[in-house]
């Protein structure tokens, strides 16, 4: 007897919902066919038998919802071939040998900020108290980084015919990451574009596009594909207006997901924030809550410049609580501060904000109290906001997943240097991804990027503890 | 310059060829402008390698002196709405294009009176104001550039078609074909003028591309190819009103390559050591687009030798006041050194 | 694995195709060893779905299901000295170039004795010892860089020829066109294989591409191109030999258009709602390249019903084993994250 | 009478001799016919009439050398036609107008780096005390960077038969900027190799013929054209090493000038310094000196990883003494002291080399002795040089063309304040170029770059005085 396990169907699902089953107790299977309908994290899937055999039992019924990932869902009783033994082993509920790594956990626990102390108010008006932009009393629905991208841009296409969004599986496929769910079906072929995998020709066509009047948002499969079309983001949206002496204006939005996602290695890792932070001419935005993500996406639809908004594959399906409000624009260029302390600040920017929030509450538990900075766009990099919390803290920790060499935190370690000197009780840290390509590993990978441990660690170091 | 457009305005109805030996006053406009037009950029560009000698122009400085007929033509096709969008060797174009010459050289020169206010120089100058899209330095970016323009047009119905110049040598980049593919695909309203000068910077045709008929470059994806005689302003004319209207009735793109010929180096300072002096004076001497086309209009009547040194006075005089213009406009202030850089 | 290498030079003095119904001994070798290949791969990247399910691969994983007999064809024309170069979807390849299924396995599992250390996973896997240089994860990138190798083989008149896949999906990037010019221009020793399977992630080739016969890719470069039925192990051998021998003559490149058709999603999270459940089966039934070619061997008489019975338990055993090493073999060791960043 | 002035034939040309007459006096010109040939910094160039008329008189006869651009070398008399007044005004020796911007100097005058301190000797020996490398009593031979870098290409291709050169223009135009010159010559079509204007794909191709075990030079016209290469310099040839668990190495150079050169504006003149810097797997270099440029790109050929080597198109034409050695290879990843000080450090590679040396004899009329170090190269950078000096001094200043946001400038401060916290009497100070494209017009590009004014006002700052 077999078991059959609940499958994992995508780099980053940890449980899902078994849909449908399409087999029965005692029908005879063979390999190849499907057996049920998973419903993944982004997603529902066919699951297809790989042994020959019958089913015996059905374990879990079809409607379940939460199934964890290599949990028993059925039972296949198999011709019994002899030389089968190490297959059935190899498939039992329990992987045997040292380790079996799973998918690096991802949490998709719904992730409210961070109250500010003494607060006693929900973490969703937080968000309002600390967003002028939010009205009082304003309604929140917790809503995924995933579904607050794809409503800002159906907002804004909604509002501008000029607005399109074109990239590879945009359409038909719904996004690659499913971000763009539903809006062929609403803006139709025309506004909602699939092109070939052609990166610096679209990319082109997008700027020619936005010389053309229209408002283009060019969404990168990832922005590691985009390295084949840094150049016309670089030499032609980002320099055209000055080497027109202004007529030449060039409102487009590059958008995707930036940085590592899971186990998907060194080509398809690799975080660009500081490369698109260096270029004048550019706006960069790299969001983490869900609130930001569409308010900032709509202010970059809307901005005149060529935007480069990076998103991370991880935080798609985390959850937040976002305004219910008609028309949610933020201000590109704002840093925030998301949870007050006086002992040390913390700067981070998307999937890294997330760390320095726990790392925050496990400082706090040793009472040293962080303030937290989501920088939010990273050019213009909103310095004012680092350098009045820094004058507080006298002590300031970057985090991010990028290199370390000519990095974000380098950037805020010689601004914060620069002026705020004769404040700082230590030496700026800069915690990012480590000086190597990104190793598939898991436990390198683990490895690889930075960990709330040791941001711990460095915020107890520059604090003297 | 209206006379560029007073010209292409002229020509959207006029019938061409004319019929028989004599041409019919609409006809007779149309040809005294192109002689006209392209005597102003000669004399344009040969005025620009003089005050780049003198050290008034700085940097790269790409002449266009010899491939006259290429633009001339081609912009005799257009309508008003329609754009145009081509590489660094654009000082044609923009005259083409109706763009005025003391505009134009004020930017060559870097004064703040120049089209792109001093900031971009001879490779980078623009103008929405004549649908002119640049003046791009990178070899071959601007085709997906002018692809979207296309892509915009189509998006917007708006009946406009791009059409977008560049070169022998960027024909063989990866970007041109990722272009051709999507304006196939999508039959997008886009001409692609490639201007075959024959060498690419230093390097020959045949040394850089396997296959030297550029008009079938696009033949992967079945975009309708053509190859013409680009030192001959009346061919470019015809085979150009063909292309445009193919692109403008929606059938997609169309690629013509205009065989043609540079007499200057690539840039100022490229010794063209990579041809001989006689290849050179071969084309000047036999094919000149401007001496030959001249001699046919006397020869046909249509204009008299005396009418071809009444456009030569004119023209310097525009030229010369141009210079003059561009020498002595002021620099930019030094503040716009940081204005244009974001909206 | 030695078995594929066997093949192929078992194959080189073979003639081919057989002139009766009956074959003689030396092809009968061949053509089982097409068979048993071609299962080892099927059966290979259904333990690796199933150990993706289990959460013992993790990342991407592009199975190969329904295109064996485009690898297992074209190995058996190439010598020792050849290389093989592919992109993402690569298992099959380095199988077919006699990589150890058990090394293969555990870099999918992300451990120390994979081929990788751990360190590539599914997508960038390397053998210099059997000439497999990647498993690329960017798109359309390896066919430069195929294109580089071949330019060696001729830089140094070693004989060998470079044999490049790539997809339908890639067969619209730039460089891939670049590849082709140079390839031509040089005359280098590369055969490009197009593994058409019909989509490229979720898009259909017509809906990517304005010319759906890949095998004219080349036509801009005058490179030879052929279409062939990439789901029949004997015709690719068959076309893959004259590609080959062209690009050892030194001819220059070759386009080979393999029509196949994958199975399974583009990676294991792709639901592939873009076609339906019947067209999968339709291909399935009809058209599997391992179950059409055993009921011809076994209708011919080269192989019983047993012998395939027989081929199908050693293969399972094999990729048991392989399961096994890559679920017991170590992670790397902590410090080898900062290994190989520089020789 | 119209005068016939001295041209100026290359962006860079300041000079230039009249190699030859191709017309006597009285001789009919019209436009077109050649009038003498001109020798430039880089070529020979035919001069050609641009008015029709006869040559009145020749003032400066051929073989007359050290020409200065605009002085006047025929005077031409014209068919005399009444409006080409204004020609030959604008033709004047003297041109009207508030302004002839002339191109931004070329400092092509011997530039022998600064002795040490209290040393009697030749600089040229200084040169040898600093590198070990350099036995005593070694001969020095002036030469230009660009020839410096041929005779390293040459020599390392006579050694190794898989060393080849590949790039636009390299073979039969003798490379765009001449560095190239002769190789083709000397080594023939196979391994000189002219390619089509496709830099993705002969990047590539490179990287291809690096895995198969040859040693490919990649020169790129220029970086800013390598913009359209760079996921082939980042993904394929920096990673893979990586990738494939130390299997495949990818031994190749590319190399090319970077930066700015002169009034080529914002598409020709971006410095990719800090985005090369940031990118493990890869080595970068950037030298300023003849003797560095050689011996680091002979290094960089035999080193077995892919080397980013920077090289500047301004001081290609600049001269500094190279030992004759018959085979000089320097270390890559050491920094150089090549001035001692006490009073400030002053940091900078490439052309910058020159303005912190220049700023360094302004300085010291003024009593400030600065410390000079040229990095040479950025990854691995040689953050020990710096630091010793920082400990010693208590400042520094960093120089380079580059963008100021995550800049090699940001980097140098961020690395200082970690090691050398306890040290500073003054914030680290990056000077770097202005934060917007660069521009085409003469004022404009000269105050987009970082000046000797700037570095001198920044170093009396920091001293406070």
């Amino acid at each position: 007897m077999t078991q059959i396990l609940m499958p994992a169907l995508s780099p980053t699902m940890e449980e899902g919902k078994l849909a449908k089953w399409h087999v029965r107790e005692g029908d005879a299977v063979k390999p190849g066919d499907i057996l049920a309908e998973i419903e993944t994290d982004k997603a529902t899937m066919e699951f297809e038998a790989v042994d020959s055999g019958h089913i015996a039992k059905i374990l879990v019924p079809e409607g379940t919802e939460g199934i964890k990932v290599n949990s028993p869902i059925a039972e296949l009783r198999q011709e019994g071939e002899e030389t089968d033994a190490p297959s059935t082993r190899a498939a039992a509920a329990e992987p045997a040998g040292k380790s079996a790594p799973r998918p690096r956990p991802v949490e998709v626990r719904e992730r409210a900020p961070v109250p500010a102390k003494g607060a006693g108010e929900t973490p969703a008006v937080q968000v309002a108290a600390a967003t002028p932009e939010i009205p009082q009393g304003t309604e929140f629905v917790t809503t995924t980084v995933r579904d607050a991208l794809r409503d800002a841009m159906a907002e804004e296409m909604r509002r501008d015919e000029n607005v399109f969004l074109m990239g590879e599986e945009v359409a038909q496929y719904q996004g690659a990451y499913k971000v763009s769910q539903g809006l062929l079906e609403e803006f139709g072929e025309r506004r909602v574009i699939d092109t070939p995998i052609t990166e610096q020709g679209f990319a082109g066509l997008g700027v020619g596009a936005a010389f053309g009047g229209l408002r283009p948002i060019i969404e990168f499969m990832t922005f590691n594909f985009a390295m084949q079309a840094i150049d016309q983001v670089v030499n032609s949206a980002a320099k055209t207006l000055y080497m027109s002496g202004g007529q030449m204006g060039c409102p487009i939005v590059f958008r995707g997901p930036n940085g590592p996602a899971a186990r998907v290695a060194a080509q398809h890792s690799q975080d660009y924030a500081s490369w698109y932070a260096h270029v004048p001419g550019l706006k960069v935005i790299s969001p983490y809550f869900a609130g930001d993500a569409k308010g900032l996406l709509k202010a970059a639809v809307r901005d005149p410049n060529p935007v480069i908004f990076l998103e991370n594959e991880i935080v798609y399906g985390r959850s937040f609580p976002v305004p219910k409000l008609d028309d949610f624009v933020l201000p590109i260029g704002k840093a925030r501060v998301i949870r007050e302390g006086s002992d040390v600040t913390l700067v981070a920017h998307s999937i890294s904000v997330g760390l320095i929030m726990d790392a925050a509450d496990a400082l706090s538990k040793e009472g040293i109290e962080a303030e937290l900075i989501d920088l939010r766009t990273l050019r213009p990099l909103d310095t004012a906001t680092v350098i009045e919390s820094v004058r507080k803290t006298n002590r300031v920790i970057s985090v991010e997943q990028g290199w370390p060499v000519c990095s974000i935190g380098s950037e805020i370690a010689a601004v914060v240097i620069d002026e705020a000197f004769d404040y700082l009780d230590a030496p700026p840290v800069r915690i990012t991804g480590k000086d190597v390509p990104m190793p598939y590993a898991a436990n390198l990978e683990k490895l690889a990027l930075p960990s709330v441990e040791e941001i711990v660690s460095a915020a107890k170091r520059v604090c003297y503890r | 310059m209206a006379r560029a457009e007073a010209t292409a305005a002229a020509n959207q109805q006029a019938e061409f060829p004319p019929a028989s030996g004599r041409v019919d006053a609409a006809v007779a406009e149309r040809l005294k402008h192109f002689y006209h037009d392209m005597l102003l950029i000669r004399r344009f560009e040969e005025k620009a390698g003089q005050l780049y000698g003198m050290g008034l122009i700085g940097g790269f400085c790409h002449l266009y002196i010899g491939q006259e007929a290429v633009v001339v033509g081609m912009q005799a096709t257009l309508q008003p709405r329609d754009q145009v969008i081509t590489t660094y060797r654009d000082h044609g174009h923009m005259l083409a294009c109706g763009m005025d010459p003391s505009g134009v050289m004020a930017e060559l020169t870097g004064r703040h009176s120049g089209y792109s206010g001093g900031k971009g120089g001879s490779m980078h100058m623009f103008s929405r104001e004549k649908n002119f899209f640049g003046g791009h330095g990178i070899v071959g970016a601007n085709v997906p550039i002018g692809t979207g323009l296309a892509f915009a047009n189509r998006y917007r119905q708006n009946g406009a078609v791009c059409v977008t110049y560049f070169g022998d040598g960027a024909a063989n980049q990866g970007q041109v074909f990722e272009s051709f593919n999507m304006a196939a695909l999508w039959k997008l309203p886009v001409v692609y003028v490639i201007e075959n000068n024959q060498y690419a910077m230093g390097t020959a045709v045949q040394r850089a591309t396997a296959e030297v008929e550029l008009y079938r470059r696009g033949s992967a994806d079945d975009i309708p190819g053509e190859a013409v005689d680009g030192m001959d302003v009346e061919k470019v004319y015809e085979a150009g009103r063909k292309a445009v209207q193919w692109a403008r009735d929606g059938k997609g793109p169309y690629i013509l390559e205009m065989k043609t010929y540079r007499y200057r180096g690539h840039s100022m300072s490229d010794p063209a050591k990579y041809r001989t002096r006689e290849e050179v004076q071969q084309m000047r001497e036999k094919h000149d687009p401007i001496d030959t086309f001249g001699a046919r209009l006397v020869r046909n009547g249509t204009l008299r030798d005396e009418d071809l040194k009444a456009f030569d006075r004119e023209v310097r005089q525009t030229i010369n006041r141009a210079a003059e213009f561009a020498t002595d406009s002021p620099e930019p202030a030094p503040e716009e050194l940081y204005t244009d850089v974001l909206k």
